[in-house]
């Protein structure tokens, strides 16, 4: 069930191995779709009452995950938001342990302690969720830091929202990184809204000029078309890993959903309008499944077999993840310390 | 006439809107604070009567707007600051600390910061480790600051007043899972001091000393307590600073039997303090050691069935409460 | 052969050297701890021997400085910071407290966050406000933290090495009156476990329980009161967190007379759980309240003889003691 | 003794009526020479042991205080840092009661309580200095929103090192004052070294895209020329006034002494050399001297005429200080609460 282990094809290419063209397409469709699917699953279990709290979709917004996961190595660090099922998906989790993570059961990622928003898995390189805004631009940029002192030649990916650009130390890091030559990406999915404003309201100037202030490679890019991100995410990741230095990429894209899945009534910050233009003009699944078509690497049926069997993989992660027991409360005070 | 009713949320909502009538200094800023009316709907229809310059709607930069509010408090303005999740105000320590409790002593009494961060506290929102905290006790801590911890809608309003009318910094903390809670609420511009203690219920047997979310807890415990012939004194300090130590040690004295309750971390939290406090002035006539109940210290769980086993309920302060008692 | 004596400052660096000769992994993090060894001058000598891989000047940048911290102690590293003064704590209590503190139980046990911060605390250098506070409550009240307050050069140096070796973020607050301060140090690879408080001074009348700082403080005070007859116990918790509870109880049933002291803030600070603690644990028998001494409830201010009175001394301490054991 | 009221020139100078050029000059002469000889006097208290504690003094650096203050009114709002005499002085800060600050006397600005990194006076519009690095930007542009928001056309400065561009909450700050067109000018005070490390060291890319990122209008100035200062300062004094919005103004400059008073041997970060030629060839008191003397504003004689009085200003504020008395301990607990 964990792409990573149950797919071939995205573990040589994890390996650096070439993959040929149509199958690392296909993997990144099957990717986008796991995560579309995951976060219906997800919306489906909040309006049944049967997940605790909230949770942030990522529908919408895969090409920027999978284009990016899939250009680093499954030993390559990331660290991810509150909007993170699509990073960690992307990085290689499985969904049933997403899924009792996100029910608060033992079986999950972190033991239920952790919930939506903090999903950790050392075996994916996943430093965790964060859901504090900019938390983790620290963490991202320390796991680069011991990358480059260790010698080993791993790279480090710093997922984070538009919003996160309003954070002193994202500032402060990027300093450090370009100074210190550090192999960490900073990845700013800018989907428009931070919460319920509008990202033009609370952003001065421009969001790659706050990273080219500090000298670091910055680069631009549709973040609804995978192969566009995937392409220039490699040749930052390839420019990190030879020691070069940081780069920020700016990705920008969209949520379909509210800012939270109890966000039902939201046109007093954005229209319908304007979601549903998104949704059909540029869907991310949509734009490569045309592509793939077009390049006869798949056809309309097989790509419909795909959403078929990820809907029976998603229901049957849910079903796991809904039987799975609780921690018992004995639990509680461990972890505490190590 | 029956008393008017407010929820918690529309208490602090009439409390902002009245002093904004009153004073045209008093000025909102956060993260959206104004068409959105806060994630908790705290402050809606706020920004449709006194305008987008007077609620402001900040970027996510909770050090920087902290920082602003400062400055603009001491050049004229009164500024009341929206930090969403007490959480987050791990980002304004400096700014509350070293800048906001220290200009007006640092100045030698020439400055003055008359501001007010209103925030939350509280878990049990399934919200995880980083929105669940209740950091009051670090604010207590320090020089400079006062600290508001209102327990009903009442209250709400007449702190919250105080605190936006008071020359100095002050912290308030709303309980998240209060907001919807009703009780009365005049409709008049009243204030309730700084530092004066509130007994929310009398009694005789025991005293429990209970904060914020705590007092709900304390008074459904001392419902299930009468039950069982333990008559339960609820003392509820309204603010940790200026600290009104006389009612809690005189309750301690009546009944000489005290459990104090707080929502934050149990170790080196505010029931350490009020703990400390009572075991001094009421050494000489308390029957058994002052007993402190607050969180776990753990991080706060995601799951359920942890997270609502680190917070004290009336279940768990009605057995405290009978074991003390003796009747166990 | 005569014991060997080390500064405490020298100690806290032998204790560094030795451990990152020991583990490579062991690196230095701060605002000029390279060539200029800090301000302090403590770390003189490391960049020399270790390079300016493992002695990293950085900018004045805490929060970002201690965010790669906790990113390094995740992946591999065993970073040490650095944070000049204890008052810029202010600025990494996210990093520290919604990072460092959680990560291991928010992930349910997975990752871990190896790492130190090294920090001071103390007033009287006529540093004012900004840099003369002693916040160590801060850090003791959040769970998944560990705190650690040496007395001593002996205590320095292996506390320091087990903070080192230690798999969670530990917080190490160095008194900056104490890195003159001489005393035996042994040469050997000794390290003494966080948790286990240590009895200064063995007395039978009194129990003086003091943290950093003030452990010199009591001594002090200790000698004179030996002068009027009054024999004097002082026990150093060495941690605020772990804290060895049995160790103080025992202490203050065996004397029955307990005063607390510690640097900070005296409200909400240590002293509170301190004296909490002990009030609870030996509340049978104790002659005489848990008297709590601490920093006064003011903003350090920078006027010598202001200053001099916001903090405990010998004196005020003997008198304290003095009028607890009715010989006033 | 307070310049701002003793001095004519300078008081219509503050109320916007045009002196003329060389009183103008002459007064920002003496400006510059009252802040140099007030550090000498610190200096001296420092080695004589008659001063609590230490400071970081301004020499070397008088002409960006100077140049920009000149530009400002009595009730334009500054806030100034651990080296903050020079700013203080600038301002309009009277050296007696300065003196007796810095030796923590009750006639002192702050009575004693502040010393000398907190120097603090509302005559002045003088917010305070700071010993955070950076800890006051939020305040000085909180003064600026205050400005804007109670409509009177007051302008604030913020002076800072630039070490300062090391802490995240300068850029809070700036995204938000360029949002609401504040009337705030951040004023970077290069000069050149974050205590004993130098600036190139510690910062990466430019000092000017730091604030060109949030689209902040920015300039660069020589430091050590009063009149450039004064000039490039007064239009962004201006423009900041007009509601046009904020400006950062990086000024490189020197200070002559090591880091506070007791950084003595200061060879391993920085050379003899390089400090005599600061000295020798770009010193901000000679510069405008020999402009004053080739105008014929002025000739040498007059000029030491200046040093002579403001010496002796200099020596009876230090004495005033000296015999000052303590602020009375019970005083310890006054001024916590407003
Ligand atoms: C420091 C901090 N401040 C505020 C919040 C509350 N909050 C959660 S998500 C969010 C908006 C984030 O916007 P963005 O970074 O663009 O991410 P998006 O939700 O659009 O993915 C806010 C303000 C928070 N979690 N952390
Ligand atoms: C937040 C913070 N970190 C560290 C310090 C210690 N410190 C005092 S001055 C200074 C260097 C400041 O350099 P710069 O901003 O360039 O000012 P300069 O001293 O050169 O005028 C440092 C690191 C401090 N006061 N505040
Ligand atoms: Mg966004
Ligand atoms: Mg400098």
């Amino acid at each position: 069930m964990n792409p990573v282990t149950s797919n071939p094809e995205a573990r040589e290419s994890a390996a650096g191995k070439p993959a040929t063209e149509k199958d690392r397409w296909l993997h990144a469709y099957r990717q986008m779709v796991s995560i579309r699917l995951f976060e219906e699953q997800v919306n489906d279990l909040y309006t049944r009452a049967l997940m605790p709290g909230l949770a942030h979709l990522y529908s919408g917004e895969e090409a920027v995950a999978v284009g990016i996961c899939e250009a680093l190595r499954v030993d390559d660090y990331i660290t991810s938001t509150h909007r993170g099922h699509g990073h960690c998906l992307a990085k290689g989790a499985s969904p049933d342990r997403m899924f009792a993570e996100l029910l608060g059961k033992e079986t999950g990622y972190c033991r239920g302690k952790g919930g939506s928003m903090h999903i950790a898995d050392p075996a994916t390189g996943n430093l965790g969720a964060n859901a504090i805004v900019g938390g983790s631009v620290g963490i991202a940029t320390g796991a680069a830091f011991a990358a480059k002192n260790l010698g080993n030649d791993r790279v480090a990916v710093c997922f984070f929202g538009e919003g996160a650009l309003g954070q002193g130390s994202l500032y402060e890091v990027m300093n450090l990184a370009q100074l210190w030559k550090l192999p960490v990406i900073y990845v700013c999915e800018n989907n428009q809204y931070n919460e319920y404003t509008h990202f033009q309201e609370t952003t001065a100037g421009t969001i790659l000029g706050r990273a080219h202030a500090f000298g670091i490679e910055t680069d631009i890019v549709d973040g609804q078309d995978v192969r566009a991100v995937n392409k220039i995410a490699g040749g930052l990741i390839k420019r990190a890993r030879s020691g070069v230095g940081p780069a920020f990429l700016q990705c920008d894209t969209y949520r379909y959903s509210g800012h939270h899945v109890g966000d039902i009534n939201r046109e007093y910050y954005r229209s319908k309008q304007e979601e549903q233009a998104w949704k059909s003009d540029r869907d991310p699944i949509k734009v490569l499944g045309s592509w793939l078509i077009e390049q006869r690497h798949s056809d309309a049926a097989s790509l419909e077999e795909i959403w078929y069997e990820v809907r029976k993989e998603m229901e049957s992660a849910v079903k796991f993840a809904i039987e799975a027991p609780y921690p018992k409360v004995e639990e509680v005070d461990q972890h505490v310390y190590a | 006439m029956p008393e008017r009713e407010l929820t918690f949320a529309q208490a602090v909502r009439e409390a902002l809107a009245e002093e904004m009538r009153r004073d045209s200094r008093v000025c909102i800023l956060g993260e959206d604070v104004a068409e959105a009316g806060t994630p908790f709907k705290v402050l809606s229809g706020l920004v449709e009567e006194f305008g987008a310059k007077r609620v402001v709607d900040t970027p996510i930069s909770e050090a920087g707007f902290t920082g602003v509010a400062v400055g603009a408090a001491m050049t004229g303005m009164r500024p009341v600051v929206d930090i969403m999740f007490g959480d987050f105000i791990t980002l304004t320590m400096d700014q509350m600390v070293n800048q906001a409790a220290k200009v007006h002593y640092m100045s030698g009494g020439h400055w003055k910061v008359p501001m007010v961060m209103r925030t939350t506290l509280g878990a049990t929102r399934r919200s995880a480790a980083q929105h669940s905290q209740s950091l009051q006790a670090w604010f207590s801590h320090v020089p400079g600051l006062k600290v508001v911890l209102p327990s009903t809608p009442y209250d709400a309003k007449g702190l919250l007043k105080s605190a936006i009318r008071d020359e100095n910094p002050v912290v308030f903390f709303e309980d998240k899972m209060m907001y919807k809670l009703k009780g009365p609420v005049p409709e008049d511009d009243y204030t309730i001091p700084l530092g004066v203690a509130d007994v929310k219920r009398e009694g005789d047997d025991i005293t429990l000393v209970a904060t914020s979310s705590m007092v709900q807890v304390a008074l459904g415990a001392a419902e299930l307590l009468e039950k069982e012939g333990i008559s339960t004194e609820v003392v509820d300090p309204r603010t940790t600073w200026p600290l009104d130590e006389k009612t809690l040690i005189d309750s301690a004295k009546k009944t000489s039997r005290v459990i104090v309750l707080d929502e934050g971390y149990g170790r080196y939290g505010v029931t350490a303090e009020l703990a400390a406090v009572i075991a001094e002035g009421a050494f000489y006539d308390l029957d058994a050691p002052v007993k402190r109940m607050g969180a776990m210290h753990v991080p706060i769980p995601f799951s359920p069935p942890l997270e609502d086993a680190t917070v004290p309920t009336e279940q768990t302060v009605l057995e405290a409460a009978r074991s003390m008692c003796g009747n166990q």
